[in-house]
């Protein structure tokens, strides 16, 4: 399951002033293993200062396309590993990556005649970027309807091939800009050009309303993704809800700082009883700890990755007491009413918790 | 079985014509199991609009959602069945049933039901998960045309149009506006006296063209006519004849559709399985819907589009066309001499000569003499396809 | 079967009055089986003069050749079956299908087709002798009036007509001239809503003519009314009564007609199987054709002649005769008191009130109440006659 | 076949100054094998000044009435056998006499419904005599319109018969005559009579196309029959088959001078090879003998009768070689094309003729 390979870095380029993308050398040998999905991420693994840290890359490149594996990573502030990615590493060197993974991924398929609507904002450009890619290559019949925020011009990550794909597809792709904080002589600059319009601000309810007003689907087959910082993607999501765009054609996936929920209270010093590979483990949960991170402090290997509540390999199920998840992307409501948490971000509300990795 | 059920129009039987028992088999196997024309996507231009439309057995009304993306229904409630929505309208929020008050959303959910508790105690929880929200349907776009079908998972209008879409003209029809006398009305309609198949095979000959219309349609030049069939559907092609192609943007009757390069400009008169045909020209571009509606009775709906542009500059197009000596020559004449108010066949009009055509055949299909004679193996090649493609979409559906 | 199809109209169930599968039936065995009424000879007069006519189910056309003789033949192309010829007109030397063009000779035989080598290389030869001739039928000249027989090889008219001849009346059918307010029309026209053997059993009814037209028919002496049954035929006969008949010269409405010997002066009215009617009376000769148009409805087409008189003396003769007293008594006065514009039962016209009968009548059929209640042993005897004809005849042919 | 029946004759009647009817009386054995049908005629031979002599006259009487035998005769100048009948013979007499044959015949049956067009000049009336009596009397429903051509009022044979039917049928028979030189006092008696109209000339085109205007079919089942000789046979069929007649409605026999078709030149001494009732005989073709002539002077018996083209009784086929028919009366143009040819006619074309006897 968390199986690392270690794969070298072909190309390392800039995106804008904090952001790079990373190209891997994928050995023949491993071309099943590493087959993905538009919209997937890479987990990778440092060691840095000494302490292991995992984290998830969503992919920028298509799999349709022969091109290496390249993932996008933007400096997150005080961030350990985007910082170190951004920094300090160079061509040649090796870096310990998972199989793709992620339920952020759309069926594409050559025969489909289908609207998609994208939703990006910063970094959450690089899944959506693949997914546009691949669409527009392997759907000759399809649409793409996507707006990009970013704080202004400078921040526009992949903006060379934007502006290709805007050209090569002029009459299956509008790409619209939102900028939250445009620079004034760049905005000037695109005013004058009708090619290059942009929205000012965030990405809000208003916006998107009005973007589908404009951009209606052709084929009445649409689909929604969204990827974005939290508050981007509750704002988008709620804006298509409100719109009466069914739930289930909306996608999302979460970058940057998490939405946290209504302030919980946890059970302080908790028992936890997992059952994990046949071995039944009771621990107690100290205050702030996840069950996962309790788990691993004990010396147990639960199945994990993300550490962000996006990828669900930690999932467990709930069978004694009730848990509270900091953040979900991952899992349905329907999933979660079963009893079905994601270990990584759930914090004990009762005096006992017994969970089960399946 | 008598002698004349046997008797055979190539591929498919006289009765084929005739009888009700074949007419509902193609309701069931074809006209439920193919998509249907229902308009123009301008029929539905905004959120909360809809429109209702028979489509073989079903009727179904498409609506636009505020996400400006159609849905489509079986506009029957799940109570007793009684239709739901008129020809057209804007919906609300909910979709009531008249009969009964049964109230939907325009997801097609069960929302309400009068007297809930005495009434229906069996009915608990949620009222939409209890298996009575509306059917749904499929509803989609291709070339600015709303189609329906009746399956929720139909297979994607593009599986199903793919692979004559090539072969159509590059006309960008979504540019082109709306041309009739009366608002709300197709620019034609009229109920033929002949089967449907009668009125599509009438459509795809070609072999009648330079026959039936030698006075009306020569300004087409039928000798370079390419056509073929793709996937279910027929494509057609011919240029313009040399004298009326020289000085087209004075002679046609509209001006010309700004979306079709010089070296492209013809008649592009594809058929689109099973009952749509389409006549892409120079200065028009048409829907020709045939609806069945008894084994002898049709219902033909053209509506017609025509270049966005002001009306000054339509009317001094269409005076300078009017009196264009080309028209002294082509166009306009009818086969025969005659009255032309009362005279199809020296109307100088193509639908009237159409019409007479088909219906006088139609006749011709009760006699016990009736045979078909000999078939053109180019001109009339397409009727018999287009008989083996029903034939073929009746044992696809009939045993499953 | 239901219930109701057991029930009886004498001979026939009643279903053979309502359903479709029955004129069907009629109209492969006895309209397709019979001699046709299809005009007068008047009509074909010229050579090259030609008209169509529906026979049952078969479409007709009758042309008169150079040498005066008729021809007649199925008026549908050999190629696709479309109708050839249309109402009435003047032939050239050939017959051209308007459809694709193949052309033939007015002897019936294919003497062209367009783009023959290309289109049709199966067709070697002589195009005359490829078997796409048109189909000949046959016509002959009866009484005056044409009639057609869809079988190339029909019995000869005679031997279907021969039997009943000798009872007709006198009159030289073809001395006389046609009369109509408009012409190319029939002097009266209509649709009746009753099954095609509802009105011909109408026709024969001997039984109703003193009471449902006791006011309209009364000038003709039903007492002593003499018919009986030729071959298929029925023939009926009635002397004038005795105050009409002694000033008959005076008060008939139209001048006499001059080839009826005064002792043979009286009503021949009979019923030439299957659906055409003759009225010979003293002063107008009429055709009383009957048409299936559905189970439930029928055309009757009366055409009307006088004799070839100016119209001075026509005029003098109606005015004298509408003066006469004898038409106070006689002739013209409703069964009912009421509008005589709007009930048919008060209108004086034996024909509304023949209409009115058939239509009541029709409806009851369909009502599961409905029964013949008794049969007047003489005055209905020609109706479960004809009803055994229809049947004896469906069945001869049904089998074969 | 080519059997004689001794019948002796009853009755002479001179129909004009140049013509006469022979009747004779058949004796009850001979009722079946003389049955015959209107139309047809009864060869006679004779031997006259040494030579036998054979001619075909046809029948006037009818075959439905109770009446003898009965044909007509008129004088062919120099006519050997047509004289010696008009001026010779005597009641009394014994003429060997064939039993009827003869294509040219009517199909007359008591049902029928049709219109009977006859055309006949001179002693063409004999067939169409009994034809025009027959249908009258057999078909109560049927119609004749007739034409009867003759040089003037004297030469008209038959005139009390004719007359007589006149009366008797005048609803259903009309004769007109078309003289050719009318004698002018009786023409002025007739041109008081409207009962008496005849036309001027001899029958002609126009006359044919007029007459059939003026009396066009009642019964739609017409049938046309000629009788006279060579070239108002040609006239009249050609003014039918111009009005569009059909070929197979018309039914001619050729009186009279026959009608030559263009020279041909004979291949002189051509080899005759003939099959012949299981015989093969080789013979050559003098210059100028017809087949069958070639084979009776060889002492051969083939089947023969008129001697004119007419009746049809020598047909052989033409299994080799080509052959010219002089005069063919019988043979349709199909016939003709299959092979078929009449012996009495045929002169050799080719080195060598082969044929057969069937």
């Amino acid at each position: 399951m968390s199986k690392f390979y270690k794969l070298q870095i072909t190309d390392l380029r800039k995106e804008t002033a904090d952001s790079v993308s990373v190209a891997f050398d994928l050995p023949y040998e491993l071309y099943n293993e590493f087959n993905y999905k538009a919209g997937q991420y890479l987990t990778v693994k440092f060691t840095i200062g000494g302490e292991e840290v995992r984290r998830s890359y969503s992919l920028c490149s298509s799999p349709v396309m022969e091109e290496p594996l390249r993932i996008g990573v933007k400096k997150v502030k005080g961030g350990l590993v985007s910082n170190h990615i951004n920094d300090s590493l160079k061509v040649g060197d090796t870096v310990e990556v998972m199989v793709p993974e992620g339920r952020f991924t759309a069926d594409i398929k050559e025969g489909n005649y289908k609207t998609y609507y994208l939703f990006s904002a910063g970094s959450g450009i690089t899944p959506i970027l693949s997914i546009l890619r691949t669409v527009l290559f392997r759907e000759p019949r399809s649409y793409v309807h996507m707006i990009y925020g970013n704080s202004n011009q400078e921040s526009i990550m992949f903006q060379n091939e934007l502006e290709q794909l805007q050209e090569q597809y002029f009459d299956r792709f509008v790409l619209v800009h939102s900028l939250s904080r445009p620079k004034s002589k760049w905005s000037d600059l695109w005013k004058s050009s009708k090619d290059k319009p942009y929205l000012k601000g965030r990405i809000d309810k208003k916006t998107v309303s009005r973007f589908i007003g404009e951009y209606p689907p052709y084929a009445q087959n649409a689909e929604y993704y969204i990827c974005g910082p939290g508050t981007m993607i509750q704002n988008t999501k709620e804006a298509l809800k409100d719109m009466d765009v069914p739930g289930e054609r909306i996608f999302t996936e979460s970058f940057g700082g998490q939405t946290e929920g209504a302030d919980q209270d946890a059970w302080e010093n908790a028992t936890l009883i997992a059952h994990l590979d046949g071995e039944k483990i009771e621990v107690n949960v100290p205050k702030g700890k996840t069950l996962l991170r309790t788990l691993i402090s004990q010396g147990k290997n639960p199945p994990y990755s993300c550490e962000g509540g996006v990828c669900s390999t930690c999932i467990c199920k709930v069978k004694n007491g009730k848990v509270h998840m900091k953040n979900n992307l991952a899992l349905t409501d329907e999933e979660v009413a079963d009893g079905y948490a994601l270990s990584c971000q759930s914090i004990p509300l009762t005096e006992s918790v017994e969970i089960v990795y399946e | 079985m008598s002698e004349k059920n046997k008797t055979m129009m190539h591929e498919l039987p006289v009765e084929a014509y005739t009888s009700q028992e074949w007419l509902d088999m193609e309701m069931k196997y074809i006209f439920s199991k193919t998509w249907q024309f229902a308009g123009f996507v301008e029929d539905v231009a905004e959120p909360g609009d809809y429109i209702s439309v028979q489509a073989g057995l079903n009727n179904i009304f498409i609506v636009k959602g505020r996400d400006h993306r159609l849905r489509a229904f079986h506009n029957m409630c799940r109570h007793r069945g009684t239709q739901l929505l008129r020809a057209v309208g804007k919906a609300k929020k909910a979709i009531s049933c008249p009969y009964h008050d049964w109230t939907y959303d325009l997801e097609g959910k069960l929302i309400s039901i009068p007297k809930r508790e005495e009434e229906f105690p069996q009915l608990k929880g949620e009222l939409h998960k209890c298996g009575l929200n509306l059917h749904e349907a499929s509803v989609d776009i291709f070339k600015g045309m709303l189609f329906v079908h009746p399956d929720k998972d139909a297979p994607s209008i593009m599986e199903f149009f793919g692979e004559v879409e090539p072969y159509l003209g590059p006309h960008i029809v979504e540019d082109l506006v709306e041309y009739s006398e009366n608002d709300n009305e197709p620019f034609y309609s009229r109920e033929i006296k002949a089967n449907w198949k009668i009125v599509v095979e009438n459509y795809i000959d070609h072999y009648h063209l330079a026959h039936l219309h030698e006075g009306t349609l020569n300004m087409y030049d039928h000798a370079r006519a390419e056509f073929g069939w793709a996937g279910p559907h027929y494509w057609f092609y011919e240029p313009l004849v040399p004298d009326y192609a020289k000085d087209v943007k004075n002679a046609a009757p509209y001006p010309l559709i700004d979306s079709v390069p010089e070296d492209k400009i013809g008649a592009y008169v594809p058929w689109l399985f099973p009952n749509i045909g389409i006549t892409e020209g120079e200065s028009s571009w048409n829907s020709f819907h045939v609806i069945p509606l008894a084994p002898d009775r049709t219902l033909v709906n053209i509506r017609t589009k025509v270049m966005n542009v002001s009306e000054r500059e339509f009317t001094r197009q269409y005076t300078k066309s009017s009196m264009h000596k080309l028209w002294s020559h082509y166009g306009n004449k009818g086969k025969y001499e005659g009255d032309p108010e009362t005279d199809p066949m020296a109307s100088g009009d193509f639908m009237a000569e159409d019409v007479y055509a088909c219906e006088q055949q139609q006749k011709s299909l009760y006699s016990p003499k009736f045979q078909v004679g000999a078939q053109a193996q180019r001109g009339e090649y397409a009727i018999s396809k287009f008989q083996s493609v029903i034939k073929e979409w009746i044992e696809k559906y009939k045993d499953q």
